[in-house]
């Protein structure tokens, strides 16, 4: 089906919210049409999901109107969304992790025998049928935090369509999925817009902009840019709407010696939560002045890997040795002064005390040395000297080093924690998804420390579900699959194709080939 | 922030007020007498003030140790058995132990705070070790404790013959304020040329008030000052990332119960060698473990708000006390208030809507005159 | 024959023991699935057993003392919503505030109904709650001592299975877990967050009544001050470690009662263990069986933390 | 300074007390006492008042307080009382104390009376209707917290059925069991249960609220107990055989009625027994006991005003009475 252009399904106009004194959505206006697939674009904190959460009834406009099939419909709720056909994939997904993926997409609208008693039987058999029609596999009862993230989005896309959505609205869908789920997912858009849904997709990946979208709507700074065609215009162009300028996605990377082997690990086992072998028989050696990737699609044991070595989990067999001695089950402070520093993938439940300030944030692997603290007695002194210096550096937002972490935004909390990792100097930097959800500027920002980091003769070891990222920062890829590195390449030699194939569990290089 | 919390604690106490008029008149009472009998029975004369800080001050030290580890991620609903532990284990050193003044009871202090500590420390490790619920096991300690502590009671040595009451402690190990000088002949003689301080001295003035404000100094320098509170802190605010931080989590919760554990156990000492001198059967839980979550929550979890909050408490309890011989009213309004109070502290924004409210129509009226 | 009697009066002690907590650790259960923790159980629980024999002493009927119990103790919740729910208040200072007003409201009443007394005047057998199996057994016999109970203690049963049946088989149960699990995943499909909350803290109130009344006007006669010291902490107690489940938090009460039944039992012995140390049994037994058996515990992912919507 | 009443005109008298934690509605011996102090104000045109205790803590700032509401006498209510109201008295040497149920002995000030009572009697009466009653030859007595107070109660009635046994030439056996609490009524209830279960017929507590589950137990199992302090057939009309009286009112009564004529006591104990009519058993005891049976009491009551049976009130005492029976 093509779009229908005589009829707007969507026509937000005027649409202004406000936060407080912040203005979040400033006079925008979008209009969607039948059948069309309709991209968002627009930097970290644009407005995006504020005006799609708007649509879905989740925030209340401060001013402006929304027509849904030419009527006036005021949203003041998601039943009201519900209703009247908009469906919403969340960029956080709003699954309930204890439920089975039946209970997940009919809760709110139960099918019930007599008095209220769930009929489940009747549900799988109709969310089955569902997944047929459109394509979207998904196991119906496993329980949420058995399944894959892939799978978690289907069912997110499920949970939508058994409302009968006939508006779909997905914020960030690709952002952790693998190449190949990337490609199956677009398939599943063009197929959901040839039976007539209407689809409004948020990313900020511009290729799958070019891929998918019929028109996009670019909105930098709460304020609509403009609405194109995307068949005629340039990703390059689209770039430059977003952000205000031109911009180069290019890393700059000196070629560097690689030096000797600087931690080593062998054959490593990590039970997960569930006393899975979720690392199983992993090995790699990680070199002086390079970055080492590990690509892979989340769920195969990196968590478990990074917590492994950290101390952070015990290590069922195995050795992990640093500078040739064995740093095996050590405790997490042990292993920190041994010379391995971490950003975490977690940063706000791993990486901060979020009710801490910044200064206190800065010390919290260091407190108990000098200058910190003298005889168990902070010294609060140097603390805010040591944070006002690192915030001057590393360009922390608000410049205060007094101020709360969790009321800073995510790039400035990510910001606080490369700080402070960096200024260990470690001998070993562990980066788990350093730049997830982080705008072009904030992720500029991390790359260049990273790499700075690596011509300093340490090393990194990059762990990131975005595989730009890994092939751009890189000099070697491994790629975990299973708890296990299936194959390591040179990073030059590398290509998105061959790297989805062994994410996916293909098989090694030689067979993708 | 600061002033503001201070506001909303007034405008609580002072809804905590009227809601306790409205009781009292529905019984019949007139509310300002009963708050004048209060008032005047809190402030009427030096004596009332001092057993007003006498009945306060293991309210400051039980809630400390309740805010304290609820900095730190723990619920101490064990202070009450904490207190038992201490009270018991400072008679018995107050009356075996045979050493000089002065000395005697800082080890009678020592010992309550490090066996309330021990007992603290049992749910902490049991926390700590295979991750059991810190509420029920304190909540099963509490009992055990007093069962536990009638048990020793009963003992032949230490039982006093003729009454359910273990010996009373030696003099030596009182913290009384001057307690022999009071007594002896020269104190004696002072006392009646000055009324002031005859009064203020005759309720058993003891160390204990002192001790506790110092206490809570301590405890806020630690939580604020030192590498123990701020690993303390860092565990009670997020665990995951104070382990990330190379923080030992599991030392940590079964330090912080362990002082927690003290605190209440510091404050059955002080109790047992300032006022009670001994150790009595127990026939119920006397509440001075369940009144400092109550303290400790009033001040918003902070050591030196303890003191206020303890204060308020305290004379809210001894004023209350008056009420019945005065005019007839039953004690109960008392808990109803202290409840409501505790209530009103729970919703900030409900208070805060109160004050824009109150803010709105002031600046309604205002414009209005314009 | 007589160790099978023996074990008979252990078991009837237990159950005895065990229902009132029933009731209250079964609306801990709803109350903490729906995400708000309710420590005010003893304040509702007091209150409920207030009502519970103040209204059958007047009205002398005791299922109706039964239901005003499980009313005041609702409405006791009622507050403690209020509080949680619409104010965002932290859970742990409200339920403090509702232990210091349910106990302070229920003598407070009493005295004012029953002239002064601080307990209400006793029911007779036959305007208490009835005990179906009476006479049904000869009396002494193992069933008899086991199964001759008040019919609260049966309905307690039943409760735990229809909680059971209601959390995890209908519609309102999925509702209710998803609240306390993700309430913003439940707000984005419609379902009505507060609502549910509000229900599920009033529906704990009023199983908190219920057990206050299961002592009251079943276990006992009447209600005096000194009849809920404690119990309804220990019945939080035995549903944290139930792990917040209905059949969990039965065992834990069950456990506890059977804990109670053979300390009273021992202490009837020829054994000569002080009364003091038997009292503790009870609980270092919980203790044992938390670390041995039960182990870690953790609620609903949700619970405890104040819902706020759209904070603008 | 105790003989300055006669001067005062009998309505300016003040008297009050100072409770335990039970409180004055405790339906117990609290209660009893402000029963008898009310009695007094009726009769003497006296003023009365009451201060309770939430916790022991609080006794020695009620007694100021009563001090300065300017009482002629001031009453501390229960043993737990006797150390804070010691200190009271010798601080205050001016002001007038009085306590029930404690005795400094030849310690007592001059300004204090100590009001005790011969529990062990009435206690050794009851033991005796339980000791003729029983059907099953075995008795049950349950207590709250074990402590001196108590044990009186616990050897007086066993004396009793022993002595009832003697007469009848019969062994009868005494199920004995602590509560631990004079609160837990569940626990009273199981043990008194576990008691008829296992043959008891009637049962005697000394347990405070602990004990209204002993009742409760009779009244399901239609078998008997025996109340304590006051009369409590009214808690279970048909299943409170009797009960071990101690009218705490009459000593209170006795002791304002010796301060009205100026005629105050100090620095003795007053001991109050059958004799002086503050024990014995329940008016209501011909409800359910035989007339036969009530009138050997009455004979009983005679041997221990006039010494013939010197009743038990601890373990050695105890031991001594076996000997002797
Ligand atoms: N509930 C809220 N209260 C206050 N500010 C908010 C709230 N929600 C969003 N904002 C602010 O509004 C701005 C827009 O946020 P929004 O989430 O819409 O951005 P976005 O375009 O989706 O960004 P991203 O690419 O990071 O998802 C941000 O600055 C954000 O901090
Ligand atoms: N609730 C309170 N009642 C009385 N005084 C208080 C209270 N809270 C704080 N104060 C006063 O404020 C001073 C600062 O307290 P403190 O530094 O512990 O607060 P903080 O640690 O900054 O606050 P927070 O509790 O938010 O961590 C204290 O010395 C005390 O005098
Ligand atoms: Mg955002
Ligand atoms: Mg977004």
């Amino acid at each position: 089906m093509s779009i229908d252009f005589n009829t707007k399904v969507i026509e937000m106009k005027n649409i202004t919210k406000k936060f407080g004194d912040f203005v979040a959505n400033d006079n925008i206006d979008l209009t969607v049409h039948k059948g069309e697939i309709h991209a968002l674009l627009g930097e970290n904190g644009a407005g995006k999901t504020t005006l799609m959460n708007i649509l879905y009834g989740l925030y209340k406009p401060t001013s402006g109107e929304i027509y849904i099939n030419g009527k006036k419909i005021d949203i003041t709720n998601p039943s009201v969304a519900i209703e009247n056909g908009i469906g919403m994939v969340h960029q956080h997904f709003m699954l309930v992790e204890t439920f089975t993926v039946v209970e997940n997409i009919i809760l709110g609208m139960e099918i019930t025998k007599n008095m209220g008693v769930l009929d489940i039987e009747r549900a799988t058999k109709e969310i089955e049928e569902l997944s047929k029609k459109y394509g979207l596999h998904v196991d119906p009862n496993a329980k949420i935090h058995d399944i894959s993230v892939g799978m978690q989005q289907r069912v997110e896309i499920l949970k939508a369509l058994y409302r009968g959505a006939d508006i779909l609205i997905l914020d960030e869908p690709t952002a952790v999925l693998t190449p190949q789920e990337i490609d199956e997912l677009m398939e599943i858009m063009k197929s959901l817009s040839d039976q007539g849904k209407t689809i409004i997709i948020i990313t900020h990946k511009l290729k799958e902009i070019k891929q998918v979208a019929d028109y996009c709507t670019v909105i930098r700074r709460g304020k609509k840019i403009d609405t194109v065609k995307v068949a005629d215009i340039a990703e390059e162009d689209l770039a430059a709407m977003m952000v205000g300028r031109q911009v180069s996605f290019k890393v700059d990377k000196k070629e560097v010696d690689i030096g000797d082997v600087i931690l080593k690990v062998d054959n490593l086992v990590v039970k997960d939560n569930r006393n899975l072998n979720a690392v199983n028989g992993l090995s790699l050696k990680l070199h002086r002045g390079e970055i080492l990737g590990i690509a892979g699609v989340d769920g195969n044991g990196q968590s478990e890997f990074i917590e492994g070595i950290t101390g952070l989990r015990p290590v069922e067999s195995g050795v992990v040795t640093l500078n040739g001695k064995d740093i095996t089950n050590l405790t997490p402070k042990e292993i920190i002064e041994s010379g391995i520093n971490t950003i975490p993938e977690d940063r706000q439940r791993r990486g901060l005390v979020l009710e801490f300030t910044v200064a206190e944030n800065m010390i919290l692997e260091n407190y108990y040395k000098e200058p910190f603290s003298t005889k168990g007695r902070l010294n609060h002194e140097s603390i805010s000297n040591f944070a006002i210096e690192l915030i001057d550096k590393f360009d922390i937002r608000p410049q205060d080093h007094n101020h709360k972490v969790g009321e800073l935004s995510g790039g400035n909390q990510q910001k606080v924690i490369l700080a402070r990792e960096i200024s260990n100097n470690p001998d070993v930097l562990i980066a788990a998804q350093p730049t997830r959800g982080l705008d072009v500027g904030a992720v500029e920002f991390i790359h260049k420390y990273l790499i700075e980091q690596r011509d300093n003769g340490k090393a990194v070891l990059l762990i990131s579900f975005e595989l730009d990222e890994i092939m751009n920062l890189s000099d070697r890829i491994a790629v975990i699959f299973n708890g296990k590195i299936i194959d390591i390449m040179d990073a030059k030699e590398a290509d998105e194709r061959t790297l989805g194939y062994l994410m996916a569990g293909g098989g090694t290089i030689d067979e993708a080939k | 922030m600061k002033r503001n919390r201070f506001i909303m604690i007034g405008i609580s106490i002072l809804l905590g007020l009227i809601v306790g008029a409205i009781v009292l008149l529905i019984a019949g009472f007139n509310p300002l007498e009963a708050y004048g009998v209060m008032i005047k029975g809190v402030f009427g004369s030096p004596k009332y003030i001092s057993w007003t800080i006498i009945r306060s001050t293991p309210l400051i030290l039980t809630g400390i140790s309740v805010a304290f580890a609820f900095r730190t991620g723990l619920f101490n609903i064990g202070a009450e058995g904490q207190f038992i532990i201490g009270s018991l284990v400072a008679t018995l050193v107050g009356y075996f132990v045979k050493l000089p003044p002065i000395i005697h009871p800082i080890v009678a202090l020592l010992a309550g705070a490090l066996a309330g500590a021990l007992w603290a420390g049992f749910a902490g490790l049991l926390k700590a070790k295979f991750g059991i619920n810190e509420v029920i096991t304190t909540i099963m300690l509490n009992w055990i404790a007093l069962y536990f502590s009638n048990f020793m009671v009963f003992t032949k040595a230490f039982k006093r013959p003729n009454k359910d009451a273990s010996h009373r402690i030696l003099e030596s190990a009182s913290i009384n304020v001057l307690g022999k000088w009071k007594t002896s002949e020269a104190g004696k003689a002072f006392l009646v040329e000055h009324k002031f301080w005859k009064e203020f001295l005759n309720p058993p003035v003891n160390y204990g008030f002192i001790i506790a404000i110092l206490v809570a100094m301590l405890i806020w320098y630690i939580l604020k000052h030192t590498t123990l509170g701020y690993q303390l802190r860092a565990v009670g605010f997020n665990k995951d990332a104070a382990e990330y931080g190379g923080i030992d989590v599991k030392k940590n919760i079964v330090v912080s119960m362990m002082i927690a554990g003290a605190l209440s156990g510091l404050a059955g000492a002080t109790q047992v060698l300032g006022v009670s001198k001994e150790t009595a059967i127990l026939a119920i839980m006397e509440g001075y473990g369940f009144d400092g979550i109550a303290v400790s929550l009033i001040s918003g979890n902070n050591p030196i708000g303890c003191i206020p909050a303890a204060l308020l408490f305290g004379a809210l309890k001894y004023g209350g006390s008056k009420l019945q011989p005065a005019i007839g009213a039953p004690f109960e309004v008392i808990n109803i208030i202290i409840g409501i109070i505790v209530f009103f502290i729970a919703m900030p924004k409900l208070v805060e809507m109160i004050i824009s409210y109150r803010e709105k129509k002031r600046g309604g009226e205002v414009e209005s005159i314009k | 024959m007589k160790a099978l009697n023996d074990l008979g009066i252990i078991l009837g002690i237990s159950l005895m023991y065990a229902a009132p907590l029933m009731y209250t650790a079964l609306g801990g259960v709803i109350s903490e699935n729906a995400g708000v923790v309710n420590i005010g159980l003893e304040g509702m629980m007091t209150i409920g057993a207030f009502t519970g024999a103040a209204v059958s002493y007047f009205t002398g009927n005791p299922w109706l003392g039964f239901l005003a119990a499980g009313l005041s103790g609702g409405a006791l919740a009622l507050l403690h919503a209020v509080a949680c729910v619409t104010f965002a208040a932290d859970h742990v200072i409200s339920g403090t505030a509702i232990n210091f007003i349910g106990p302070g409201l229920a003598l407070y009443l009493c005295k004012i109904f029953f002239d002064g007394a601080a307990m209400t005047l006793p029911l007779d057998l036959n305007h208490k709650i009835p005990r179906p199996l009476d006479r049904f057994f000869s009396t002494n016999s193992f069933w008899n001592s086991v199964l001759n109970q008040y019919a609260t203690v049966y309905i307690a049963f039943l409760l735990v299975i229809l909680v059971w049946f209601i959390l995890y088989k209908t519609k309102l149960g999925l509702r209710l877990r998803s609240v306390g699990e993700h309430p913003r995943a439940a707000d984005t499909l419609g379902i009505d967050v507060f609502k549910i909350k509000y229900l599920a803290v009033i529906l704990s109130g009023i199983l908190a009544g219920f057990g206050g009344a299961a002592l009251s006007i079943a276990v006992v006669s009447n209600y005096r001050i000194s009849l809920i010291s404690g119990q309804g902490f220990i019945a939080l107690a035995a549903m944290i470690f139930g792990n917040w489940k209905p059949q969990g938090a039965m065992w834990g009460c069950l456990l506890f009662g059977i804990a109670q039944g053979l300390a009273v039992y021992l202490g009837g012995t020829s054994l000569k263990i002080s009364s003091q140390i038997l009292a503790m049994i009870p609980y270092i037994i919980t203790i044992i069986v938390l670390v041995f058996f039960v182990g870690e515990a953790t609620g609903p992912a949700a619970n405890g933390i104040p819902y706020e919507k759209d904070q603008d | 300074g105790c003989g300055n009443n006669a001067e005062k005109p009998k309505s300016d008298i003040k008297v009050a007390m100072v409770t335990d934690e039970g409180g004055v509605h405790d339906q117990s011996f609290n209660q009893s006492a402000w029963e008898g102090l009310k009695k007094a104000e009726k009769d003497f045109g006296i003023k009365v008042s009451y201060v309770e205790s939430q916790q022991d803590a609080d006794f020695a700032p009620n007694f100021e307080t009563l001090l300065d509401a300017g009482n002629d006498l001031i009453w501390g209510i229960g043993y737990k009382l006797s150390d804070a109201l010691l200190d009271a008295a010798t601080n205050n040497p001016d002001q007038l104390y009085a306590i029930v149920d404690f005795s400094y002995g030849d310690k007592t000030p001059d300004n204090v009376v100590g009001v005790v009572f011969k529990a062990e009697q009435s206690s050794f009466l009851v033991g005796y209707i339980a000791g003729k009653m029983t059907e099953t030859n075995k008795v049950g007595f349950v207590g709250g917290t074990a402590g001196d107070v108590i044990w009186g109660f616990d050897y007086g009635f066993q004396a009793g059925v022993q002595y009832a046994a003697k007469e009848l030439g019969k062994e009868i056996e005494i199920l004995n069991q602590y509560a631990e609490s004079f609160s837990d009524v569940s626990k009273g209830k199981a043990i008194a249960t576990q008691m008829y279960q296992q043959g008891a017929d009637i049962i005697f507590h000394a347990s405070g609220d602990t004990g209204n589950g002993v009742i409760e137990a009779a009244k399901e199992q239609d078998k008997w107990a025996i109340g304590v302090d006051r009369d409590q057939n009214y808690l279970a009309p048909d299943n409170v055989l009797t009960s071990a009286m101690k009218r705490v009112d009459v000593g209170v009564y006795n002791v304002v009625k010796d301060l009205v004529e100026d005629n105050f006591p100090g620095g003795q104990t007053v001991v109050y027994g059958l004799e002086e009519g503050a024990v014995g058993i329940a008016p209501t005891s011909d409800k359910h006991v035989p007339k036969e049976i009530l009138e050997e009491v009455k004979e009983l009551e005679k041997k221990i005003i006039d010494g013939e049976i010197e009743v038990p009130y601890n373990e050695e005492t105890f031991k001594e009475f076996m000997k002797t029976l």
